[in-house]
């Protein structure tokens, strides 16, 4: 078979089988090499049992998000067979476990591609490492379908379970082996897969998770603090482990109104502090986000999406908490709302967030989804210098503040915006106050004061106006179809955007990473090119058009929506955007 | 800062007053808030504290108007917060004198759930609660440390609930210094607060403070009939959990004084990442995510 | 003095002197005799102390708010006749307690008004009564000042404090009888104001809260749930005393997260039930909101909205939640928002609502603020029958149940709406699952059976579009300046009217009552009418126009504003409307 | 509908089975929630009860996704809620017999308010709690009832606070009825839900429940080493206050059984509304607020 420049891979199964953990070795092995790597997981809000499974797409060329198709299954049960078989390419492979389904054959069920039969437990018991190292057979499986280098993957297995010991480490490698000599020796006659080889250096294999954590570290947060809540859980993990070596505290405390309003004190105190969580506990969260704007206290929240209202899909995909974001709680003040659409900008975005929220003494609300939250992406490198670190007028010693007057916590400046002393500073005594209040920080319930202090907070949004970055263009300046997205749509968009430009139609793309405030004179300049436009989005009732409307009188009538808890493929935006 | 070079610029000369504010206490006459705002105004000038060295985080209510009248950093959190507020203030700057002062409906009503688990974390934090067992400020409803019976605006046929029983309650959870004190009685109350901000570790005062305007049931008259001193009785040992969970319970008359004192390993003692200097002192620019970058090839 | 059909009065003093009783009486002894009347009350967020003023206005004809100027001023402390004596008419009175001010003359502050020392503790101490019932006297000082009849107020004091007994109330009678005979006797050269006698049958005395509790009970709520919040506590107090005659329970719970599930747990068993709070409290309910949404539970919640962000101004009035309302809550489902401008509308509205969330188990939000909450105006009837109980698809009996099928609580129907059995049936046995569920109610995470579920869900608007009234006209259906506005701002504005249509300009006003769904189509049917529009609304970020916008790209250029805790005064929208 | 004559329609011959849904359970292989499913269903069998006179309302959790596998009215609430829910439903329908099901977390973590306010009330309802001390369906963090120093996914360093005593917050509470379960000793159990289930007033069973998938600590083997039950002791009286909580504070060994269990008043007794019938039978179309509207002339 002729090299080919990129494969799709899948692995099915009951959960708790570690096929999560499968799936991450079998990326890595590529990642490492420099390939592009991107990858997705499914799996139920159950411990044990339902269905699991990890994809993972492979390229020596950019690639931003998996495609319908696969080129290796592994099905740890048939229920993967059943419900994934016919996603395999002709001539694609099937691997399954010819110990489970003794004496079955399933070729019939498709022909155009190989069944091949691995006798999983007997490659194991041959080695003499225990079953549970069974998924590594799966892996020695599909490197030799790949003709790929074992060492790679005796490699990450290696590294992968150094906390374990050695003897863990031989268990799975020898697993691997098995797997990887039996495809030699059994197969030699099938056509295998020849992945191109990759001469770049080795790449970050990072989920959205993972970048607003780095950054987050990066920018200096100091406080941490969370309740565990899918997709956003893996942040707390991350902190946890990474609390001593950082010097950063880290509390599971005992609900979400708890979490927010610790790390308003912390931040209060003088640290920079964030918060990451889902919707159900941003809507707990909803009372303390308001505190933080009377106080003017900056915060930082991460809001990973996932399926609602309630409880609704824990494990699953939805941006359909963005207009929540955009107003929540009472009253009115200013905020930041963003959303990444890649790993890579959640590193850097959520740094822009910390500069924000303390340059402007506000709440900035950073909207990830599951599927960015919790899916990896490769990217060449991350800067750790490219966003300075810029605490705003925060006061850190006695010296500067002027002893002659009264320090004035909300003193009302010509940008909104008043010096904020840190805590223990003999002359920056202060009242943070929810109340409404004075200069000083004195509850007051006058008119022409309350007049004045809304003013106060809101002049700010003229130099915050000027920060926003407005949405990116992808694509050519003019173009007669122009894709309107946000957040992580961006990948299935990018990657079906290099399948959509043909001679007789040419497509653009405005991806919005900022919300609030709304890019309103950019957006504008952009559409005044634009002659046919369709806004694509993960949720029922097209939040960004309705965001459009409400800031630009903009009606965008053609809507690509999906809202069964699942990301878009390429393919669906492809062929969504043939009717529009 | 609070730094050692700031400790020799402690003025210790301040008085009582020097903690007023501007402003003047807006409480009704005869407010059972007056004496604790005395008390604990004369506990920092004894323990040679000063406004910089102190935070105090405020609940919503009568009592948490006292932001405004007391001088010291404080935050004016929102209702039934002010537990987790100071929890985060404290772990960001763990030198701050942090004390909590709420109402009993910000205490253990809508903040119960803080307060349980703040007492079960041993925190280096006083929580000073103004138990006038009423809601004050939204003139006059019932508070989970209302007794059964009482009419309020909210409950005209009567308070249908056993009381929660907020030194018991502590004790339970794990409160390493929990008292009861009395408004009507200043000094003794100042003592309670004196030896609670010297606790290394999470210290409980339930204040029991008269409402004129509101409740007519607990009143000056009906505590002076009740109250006597745990420290009167040469027996009382504060040391003994049990003990104090006994007396905990008692109910014909109010015990007032230190139930129970224990020395325990604090929370910020655990941390070993904050053994140097507290957070809000770290210095950002000396970080570095490399290796741990290096950890997601 | 010649009769006049309307007059203000006023009276103002600190906080814990009764002047909000005072106030009452004093605006019940007119609408008693059919007069009407509004009023308002300003206080700060202190039990003693401050500054508390009542306001009241009388008028023979419709009136709907009070304006900038009053006859009468009684003043209790010399704050009152700083804060307020520049509002006083020429020729106006004064009244100030000469017992306080001893040796006082005012005069030369204000020439053109009567100052009018009153010796209050005298007079009462001649009666014999204690001096608690002082403000009595500035009842009667105040009965005498315009010509009216003392047994009126000698009515309305014996009805106040008929709980009291006999003594108390000779106390409360005698003080006002010794104001009253001071007046005749002693200012018998003075002008006095001639009040015209009014004809029409006795007015019941409403504040907005009034309304929604006799609304909620005659439409059959069972279960009423709170927490104290200003300015909705009122309705607590209301339910509360109500409990036993009209056998609901009420219930002081100990946040408004239990307040919320509470009520959702008791309409889940099968009973109407009902909430009421303000924007913190509404903050903390957003979750429960969604567990509603998603269980398909109806709920009323009545959001008392007060200034805010976070703790802000307690005691003081803002329409500042609009869009928090509107886009409350993580994910996506139906809801119906709606806001009466008045205390009639309040009444039938909130039947309305639990008809619609029975209809439709969906929750409906009914917006207020404290200037509706709690201020009082007359009205000539409220109709019982008005509004039909219809509690929808609900399933009372085992009979209505088809035995021979597995009952389906969430069954997919032409409408969306599932038959919904109260508990303890036989045969309605279910889950009401805040997990995403299938038609039996089980937890069911399948693509397929997201999107079936949102569409079931979403379809219910339908029909809801159709129940939703539109927006209501007041004045000529062309004119060349509309004023657009919602909620409580009607009363101001149609005060306004009144004196708007000159020979010059034509107004006419569109009222919002109901905010979502929108009433697209009938507001742009007004709208290709309107030439000129201006918005008008009590907060600072013109809610009501970014609702427009998000919903018929219509943006509205002029807008009237206030946000500085206070309500407008007519006089404000006309002054402020010759600008635009 | 749950009256009189439908009483007569009631089916005596139920089963356990017949307490099944059509879904299978889904907790991993040897999790101690089959345990408590098995007994639960057992103890509604004996008592005679049917599906439709039962409503459980669940929380989120591992415990919770057993909404899936119960026949009876069942409430799926967000995570932290049952008890209020459980509130609402029952004081609109006190006929039912209402059982709140939660995990740890959902019980005394962020539900930790609901629970002590619930206990106080001594409404007529059962509270399940699955203690398994983790936080399951999140994958393996601290739970409340973990102990100090368990080393967790958000706890890598070990947990600082001291653990919840679900026994003892329910005792100084209020709640009528304490017991402490065992999902290892399912018969024992099942007796225990006979006698908290037939309790009239609030009843709440800490039930010890190994998860075998993220708690490696409080497992079945440890667990057999420190139980005994109460009753083996024919001293233990559950009838006194105060040997409860002292017993409750037992730490070396873990009791099992009923530790307390009192008559008293319950919360629905006391309303005068719902002598006659509950409010969910209550007729709307006889509503009359004429009177009541007269008041405001
Ligand atoms: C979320 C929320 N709910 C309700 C309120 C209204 N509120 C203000 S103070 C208070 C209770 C006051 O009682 P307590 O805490 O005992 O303080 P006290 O006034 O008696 O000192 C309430 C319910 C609020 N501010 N925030
Ligand atoms: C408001 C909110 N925060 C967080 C979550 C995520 N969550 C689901 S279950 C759970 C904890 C489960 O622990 P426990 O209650 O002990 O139940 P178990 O799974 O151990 O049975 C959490 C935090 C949620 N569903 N809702
Ligand atoms: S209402 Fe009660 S608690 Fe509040 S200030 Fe007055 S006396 Fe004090
Ligand atoms: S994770 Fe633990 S509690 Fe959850 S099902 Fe598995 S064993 Fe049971
Ligand atoms: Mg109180
Ligand atoms: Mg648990």
């Amino acid at each position: 078979m002729a090299e080919i420049k990129a494969f799709s891979w899948k692995v099915g199964g009951p959960a708790g089988f570690g096929i999560m953990s499968t799936g991450l070795i079998f990326a890595r092995i590529f990642s490492r090499k420099g390939y592009n790597v991107v990858d997705d997981k499914e799996y139920p809000s159950l411990i044990q049992g339902g269905h699991n499974v990890y994809s993972v797409r492979v390229s020596t060329e950019k690639i931003f998000s998996l495609l319908a198709s696969v080129n290796i299954l592994i099905a740890l049960d048939e229920m993967t067979i059943d419900l994934h078989m016919n996603e395999v390419k002709k001539n694609g492979f099937i691997v399954y476990d010819s110990g489970i389904f003794i004496g079955r054959d399933f070729n019939y069920k498709k022909p155009d591609v190989n069944f091949l039969p691995v006798p999983f437990d007997r490659l194991i018991e041959k080695t003499g490492a225990p079953k549970i190292v069974k998924n590594n057979v799966a892996l020695g499986v599909s490197v030799a379908l790949l003709n790929y280098d074992f060492n790679m993957l005796k490699e990450v297995i290696t590294e992968n379970f150094k906390d374990k010991g050695q003897k863990i480490i031989d268990f799975n490698v020898s697993a691997a082996k098995a797997g990887f000599d039996f495809i030699m020796k059994e197969f030699t006659g099938i056509p295998k897969i020849h992945i191109k080889k990759n001469y770049s250096k080795k790449k970050l294999l990072l989920t959205g998770n993972d970048g607003i954590f780095l950054g987050a570290l990066n920018a200096g947060c100091k406080f941490y603090a969370a309740y565990p809540m899918t997709p956003s859980s893996s942040i707390l993990h991350s902190f946890a482990a990474a609390e001593r070596d950082f010097n950063i505290v880290t509390k599971h405390a005992e609900s979400e109104i708890a979490v927010i309003n610790m790390a308003v004190g912390a931040s209060f105190a003088g640290v920079r502090s964030m918060v990451a969580t889902s919707g159900g506990g941003f809507a707990l969260m909803n009372e303390g986000l308001a505190g933080a704007a009377m106080t003017e206290t900056p915060i930082v929240i991460i809001l990973c999406q996932r399926p609602a209202p309630a409880t609704g899909l824990p494990t699953w995909t939805e941006q359909g908490d963005m207009l929540y974001a955009v107003h929540a709680s009472h009253g009115e003040f200013p905020r930041v709302v963003m959303a990444p659409g890649d790993p890579e900008e959640s590193f850097y975005m959520v740094q822009i967030a910390f500069n924000l929220a303390e340059k402007y003494q506000i709440p900035v609300i950073v909207m990830l989804d599951k599927f960015l939250s919790e899916n990896n992406f490769t990217c060449t490198g991350l800067t750790r210098y490219k966003i300075k670190i810029n605490r705003g007028k925060l006061i850190f010693a006695e010296e500067d503040i002027d002893n002659n007057e009264d320090y004035l916590r909300y003193k009302i400046t010509d940008d909104g915006i008043s010096p904020r002393a840190i805590t223990g500073l003999r002359n920056g005594v202060h009242i943070a106050n929810t109340d409404e209040h004075d200069e000083y920080g004195f509850s007051e319930e006058s008119a022409e004061n309350r007049k004045k202090m809304m003013d106060k907070r809101f002049i700010k949004l003229n130099a915050i106006n000027k920060e926003i970055i407005s949405p990116d263009l992808y694509g050519p300046k003019n173009a007669d179809t122009t894709i309107i997205s946000w957040g992580s749509c961006k990948m299935p968009i990018l990657e079906a955007m290099k399948y959509l430009n043909t001679d007789k139609r040419i497509f653009n793309f405005i991806h919005f990473k900022y919300l609030v405030p709304f890019p309103v004179k950019a957006f504008k300049k952009f559409m005044k090119n634009v002659t046919r436009s369709a806004v694509i989005e993960n949720n029922k009732t097209s939040q960004l058009s309705r965001l459009i409307m409400e800031n630009t009188g903009i009606k965008i009538n053609k809507q690509l929506l999906k809202y069964n808890g699942r990301q878009f493929l390429p393919e669906e935006i492809i062929k969504g955007l043939e009717k529009i | 800062m609070i730094s050692e070079a700031n400790n020799r610029k402690r003025n210790y000369n301040l008085k009582p007053a020097d903690f007023n504010t501007k402003k003047r206490p807006t409480w009704c006459v005869g407010c059972g808030n007056y004496g604790i705002w005395n008390s604990i105004k004369k506990a920092f000038v004894e323990l040679k504290l000063s406004p910089h060295e102190i935070l105090i985080v405020f609940g919503i209510g009568c009592s948490g108007n006292g932001n405004n009248f007391i001088k010291t950093y404080a935050y004016h959190a929102l209702h039934g917060m002010a537990l987790p507020v100071a929890t985060g203030a404290h772990l960001a700057n763990h030198l701050l004198k942090v004390i909590a002062m709420t109402g009993d409906g910000d205490g253990v009503g809508i903040g119960g759930n803080h307060f349980i688990h703040t007492c079960r974390r041993n925190l280096d934090i006083t929580h000073i609660m103004h138990d006038n067992r009423i809601y004050g400020l939204t003139t006059g409803q019932t508070s989970p440390t209302s007794n059964t019976k009482f009419k309020t605006k909210s409950t005209p046929f009567g308070v249908m609930e056993q009381p929660i029983n907020p030194v018991a309650l502590a004790l339970i959870c794990g409160a390493t210094f929990v008292a009861r004190g009395y408004s009507g009685e200043p000094e003794h109350l100042k003592n309670i607060f004196i030896k609670a901000l010297a606790h290394k570790g999470f210290s409980f005062i339930d204040v029991l403070q008269p409402c004129v305007t509101f409740n007519k049931i607990d009143t000056y008259d009906y505590y002076k009939k009740l109250i006597y001193k745990l420290e009167d009785s040469s027996e009382y040992n504060s040391g003994d959990f049990s003990k104090a969970l006994q007396k905990s319970q008692e109910m014909e008359r109010i015990p007032l004084g230190i139930f129970y004192q224990i020395k325990k390993r604090t929370y910020h003692d655990g941390l070993e990442q904050i053994k140097d200097k507290p957070l809000v002192y770290q210095d950002l620019s000396s970080i570095n995510i490399e290796s741990l970058m290096k950890s997601f090839y």
